[in-house]
């Protein structure tokens, strides 16, 4: 029977982890990812799982244990936030180029500096790049379920890459909330035995990780890579499926809520896209057709969905907690750069919000949505919300 | 009986022990050497080795795309972190095999080769991590006194007075100034841990203590002396000679440092000045035409004598009574 | 805010157990089927700081992941902290006000300067007297049970058994229910 | 150089799943100096072959005890270690290098094997 449980985030995805049991799970603490490494910590002491767990000295040697160990056949998790994202950047892009499918939860927090530990995605979205898939969290549920969802996609054959689940720092991870978690067989048996690809450990086919790979080969390398976030969607909407079959709730590339006779339509990404769903709730019961896109994947991203949904609404804002320094946020930079091709342009604008977890209310949001309501939205203008001028 | 180059010649003349024909390093090099006495050793007392390298000379020449000199598991991932690379992968064997999945009878022997730059300054913190978890696998650095894969430039194992690009000998400076970093006894000063340093010049001694480290129920780490004949500026085929003229003058004593009980593997009752060693390299000689050449050849060879003295002391300090 | 969602501002004093308050009563509340959240602020404040925690009750599924701004419901459980104007800020007069303190009402409203409905408890005499030790959370439960009935004792009672019977007996459990109850009870509020 | 592949028909992930197929590359291009055995001169005492960093000393068994049997000049650089540590190398009595004739291992210039 499903469980009914008030936990934070961070207990719900070490739960999740707990009911999967990984091979070997490598990590260092830092807030506000520390929880997730603590709960999992205290399974692995008492027992309940048969986890090998590497208390590793860096963020740097937990994503390069987590890079030999998945090499070496095994399940592998590891977790971290902000800075420790950031050490282990070289290791990260290593780990995507290696298709090696490792699963990481960031507890997302501000970039230093000046040092911060609170919610903002600086720190996943200088990763975008980095092969990973990237799947996001609105609360803690949503993190509970990528959790359980991550290793199908990882380890599918087509696709073979790292996900990363996302999930905002505090807010999610320190905050309580009610999740429902499935039976610890149910969950076994949806992620099922590891598919292992060229073991380390089979010395029976002993295999060459990591060449020197110079102009010749390497394009075509990265051209394989490419490929396999292609079949992301795919494979992710078929895990999906089956994982609806299980819990009940249904994913898919993008969240979509109150569009069907939305004319304006707001884009963002995890925690905040409840905030708003909360105001659009408020601002329907005044007659507004208001609606909200959330990515729940982000890597890849998936253009023609916003293409789908996007096309021919009089608005679309972008929230952004996150900036680019020198050019368009990165949520709002793809939602603009998806609209090109669509028949008919909304009016689009850029809101950066959140950053070092700065405070996002409905109050916030009403004003980004008040500018569209005017038809004052200006797509070449990075607005702020919640700023002091 | 301690392996010899006829019961090894036996075993290995028709199979190659892990790394193979076909690689890329310099002529002369002492690198593969390196590789193989280790890998043949572990071979030979029924291990299947696994290694991985950092980025360097020995991972670039042996895995050029679409070519692998390796015909054992083999993983490179970065340049500070093929300790913690290892540390995973060891684990994942202990996870699976916990698991049922493996079969316990193999005995896994899991390597890590590092160059001086990827173990003594950018690996440190990894190496250091990777030993006092407790792991079980051997850390080789073959130590070729600097970052001989990108063109010779000082690491913190280049010795003073050595020319390197990043320090060179110019008209103020004689070349690299600071003391090499005592890395084997950073790495001795880990707990349980078992510490040598090997030369392929003494290949019987090298052996053993591999055999240690593979017996030894911890990590090991191991310092090979391995010339890079090419950016120490001597010829093609010096490279045992000046293992040898190292040991002869104590700049490399031969050593070991198991659970902090030292023991000197080598003595050398007459010691041959370390001029000798300095004068027959050429990468010492525009610090050798300096008029302070003297004088920095005299603080190296009371800086060896004193290393030396103290490693005999700590013999026998520990003699009967280890320090931990 | 709708007026389904109860939203309730715990003040204290890093170290007290609010955090803990707060997630219990989250878990009261959840098994009453309710929707929840619980969740602190966090800055860099070590033992001693003053520090907030936050509750949100609701009958429907609660999307909100922003502060709580206007609170229902203050919860003080140190009351050196009153005069603190954080303790005020959000407030209306439709705001409950539930102090931990030995003092008396008035001293309480002439304190914090609040115009709305104060309760005053002796959550920490309570625990001394029931648990030997000064720990307020199950009191201030009993008393948030009484004046506001967002939980109710008996799903209180079940979460203080789930937490304390494995670990230190029945005897643990009893005295903690009784502190829950003479919370309950002796909780007094202004007119 | 093996055939070009293109991207579809590579393993993912850059590895190389072949073991040890860096045998096919020919190091013996890079030798400028060529070591010749004279056999009659050999102990068989395998030091060569201990210390070719590039296995490119050829060994047989016979009777039990392993024989130098000279080079595969395909993978041999020419580096001359193994002329360096061969015994025989050395005049046992002036301890100075022994006269060529008498040696197992000589180092000649590859030219003078331009024909071959």
């Amino acid at each position: 029977m499903p469980l009914k449980q008030a936990i934070t985030g961070a207990e719900a995805i070490a739960y999740a982890m707990k009911q999967i049991n990984p091979d070997v799970v490598a990590a260092y603490p830092i807030t506000p990812q520390t929880p997730v490494v603590e709960y999992f910590a205290k399974y692995v002491a008492d027992g309940v799982v048969d986890t090998e767990m590497i208390p590793v000295e860096s963020e740097h040697s937990a994503m390069s244990a987590v890079v030999g160990a998945a090499a070496a056949g095994a399940r592998s998790f590891t977790a971290t936030a902000a800075v420790g994202l950031a050490l282990m950047h070289e290791i990260v892009f290593i780990a995507a180029s290696l298709r090696l499918p490792i699963v990481m939860a960031v507890a997302n927090r501000a970039l230093s500096g000046p040092i911060n530990i609170h919610c903002d995605h600086s720190d996943s979205m200088a990763e975008r790049d980095s092969g990973w898939i990237q799947l996001w969290a609105e609360n803690a549920q949503e993190a509970y379920d990528f959790t359980v969802m991550a290793y199908r996609i990882a380890e599918h054959p087509d696709v073979r890459l790292p996900v990363m689940v996302n999930f905002d720092g505090f807010i999610i991870s320190h905050g309580v909330e009610v999740v429902e978690t499935l039976d610890d067989e149910v969950v076994k048996n949806f992620v099922g035995k590891p598919i292992r690809m060229n073991s380390l450990l089979d010395t029976s086919k002993p295999v060459t990780y990591g060449p020197l790979d110079l102009y010749d080969y390497y394009f075509e390398h990265k051209r394989q890579q490419i490929e396999a976030m292609k079949h992301v969607p795919k494979v992710f909407k078929q895990v999906a499926e089956e994982f609806a079959k299980i819990s009940g709730r249904k994913y898919d590339l993008v969240d979509e809520y109150m569009v069907d006779d939305a004319e304006y339509i707001m884009v963002a990404l995890g925690s905040t896209a409840g905030t708003i769903k909360h105001t659009i709730n408020e601002l329907r019961a005044q007659g507004k057709k208001v609606g909200l896109v959330k990515p729940w994947v982000f890597r890849p991203f998936i253009k023609a969905e916003f293409q789908r949904v996007l096309n021919a609404r009089k608005g679309v804002v972008v929230l952004d907690r996150a900036a680019s320094f020198g050019a368009e946020a990165p949520l709002y930079e793809a939602i603009k750069s998806a609209l090109y091709e669509v028949a008919v342009r909304p009016q689009l604008g850029s809101y950066v919000y959140g950053l070092g977890g700065r405070d996002i209310t409905p109050d916030h949001i009403k004003q980004a949505f008040e500018d569209a309501f005017k038809g004052n939205l200006i797509a070449d203008e990075e607005r702020y919300l919640g700023l002091r001028e | 009986m301690p392996l010899n180059a006829i019961e090894l010649a036996k075993m290995f003349h028709d199979k190659n022990p892990g790394m193979t024909q076909g690689h890329r390093m310099c002529p002369g090099c002492a690198a593969p050497n390196v590789v193989r006495f280790a890998l043949m050793t572990a071979i030979a007392k029924g291990y299947e080795p696994i290694i991985g390298i950092a980025t360097g000379c020995l991972e670039v020449s042996t895995t050029i795309y679409p070519y692998t000199a390796w015909n054992i598991p083999y993983i490179h991932n970065a340049f500070e972190n093929v300790a913690a690379t290892i540390s995973g992968v060891e684990t994942a064997y202990r996870a699976l095999l916990r698991k049922g999945e493996l079969d316990k009878d193999k005995k896994y022997a899991f390597f890590a080769f590092g160059g001086d730059g990827g173990t003594y300054d950018i690996g440190l913190q990894s190496l250091s991590g990777a030993v006092e978890r407790g792991h079980k696998f051997i850390y080789i650095v073959y130590d070729n006194e600097g970052y001989m894969n990108t063109g010779n430039q000082r690491s913190g194992a280049t010795p003073p007075g050595s020319d390197t690009t990043t320090a060179p000998v110019g008209k103020k400076l004689a070349g690299k100034l600071q003391l090499k970093k005592n890395l084997v006894e950073i790495m001795a000063s880990h707990e349980n841990v078992y510490v040598a340093t090997v030369s392929t010049s003494d290949p019987v001694d090298f052996m053993k203590k591999i055999e240690k480290a593979l017996e030894f129920d911890g990590p090991s780490f191991i310092a090979a002396y391995s010339p890079c004949v090419r950016f120490w500026r001597v010829a093609d085929d010096k490279a045992v000679d000046m293992s040898k003229l190292a040991i002869e003058t104590l700049y490399w004593p031969l050593y070991e440092v198991e659970r902090g009980v030292y023991r000197v593997t080598k003595k050398v009752s007459n010691p041959k000045p370390v001029a000798e060693y300095i004068k027959a390299q050429g990468r010492f000689k525009p610090m050798l035409s300096r008029p302070d050449a003297q004088e920095i050849l005299d603080e190296l060879q009371e800086y060896v004598n004193r290393r030396y003295e103290r490693l005999l002391a700590l013999e026998e300090a520990t003699k009967d009574k280890p320090i931990r | 805010m709708p007026a389904n969602i109860f939203e309730i501002r715990w003040h204290g004093r890093a170290g007290q157990g609010a955090k803990s308050a707060s997630q219990m009563l989250a878990e009261a509340a959840l098994d009453m089927g309710k929707y929840v959240q619980a969740f602190p602020e966090y800055g860099a404040e070590r033992t001693g700081a003053p520090m907030k925690a936050f509750n949100r009750i609701s009958d429907e599924p609660i999307l909100l992941h922003s502060s709580v701004e206007k609170p229902h419901l203050v919860v003080v459980i140190d009351d050196t902290l009153l005069g603190n104007p954080d303790i005020l800020s959000g407030t209306t007069e439709e705001t409950i006000l539930i102090v931990n303190t030995v003092k008396s009402v008035e001293w309480v409203r002439k304190k914090s300067g609040f115009n709305g409905k104060v309760c005053v408890v002796r959550a920490t005499d309570i625990a001394v007297e029931e648990l030997g030790r000064g720990t307020p959370n199950t009191v201030m439960l009993g008393a948030i049970a009484k004046v506001t009935g967002v939980i109710e004792l008996k799903y209180v009672e079940d979460k203080i058994r789930d937490m304390f019977l494995k670990k230190f007996g029945e005897e643990v459990v009893q005295k903690n229910i009784k502190a829950l109850h003479r919370g309950y009870e002796e909780v007094t509020c202004s007119a | 150089m093996p055939e070009l592949k293109g991207w579809k028909e590579l393993p993912i992930g850059g590895l190389i799943v072949e073991p040890g197929n860096a045998r096919q590359y020919k190091t013996g291009t890079w030798r400028v100096m060529r070591p010749v055995y004279q056999a009659e001169n050999c102990i068989h005492c395998m030091q060569c072959w201990l210390y070719c960093p590039d296995q490119a000393i050829v060994v047989e068994i016979v009777d039990g005890k392993p024989k130098m049997k000279g080079y595969n000049y395909y993978y041999c650089k020419g580096c001359g270690l193994c002329a360096n540590v061969c015994p025989k190398s050395i005049d046992p009595k002036t301890k100075q290098p022994a006269p060529e004739d008498k040696r197992a291992i000589v180092m000649r210039p590859e030219t003078e094997f331009a024909d071959e």
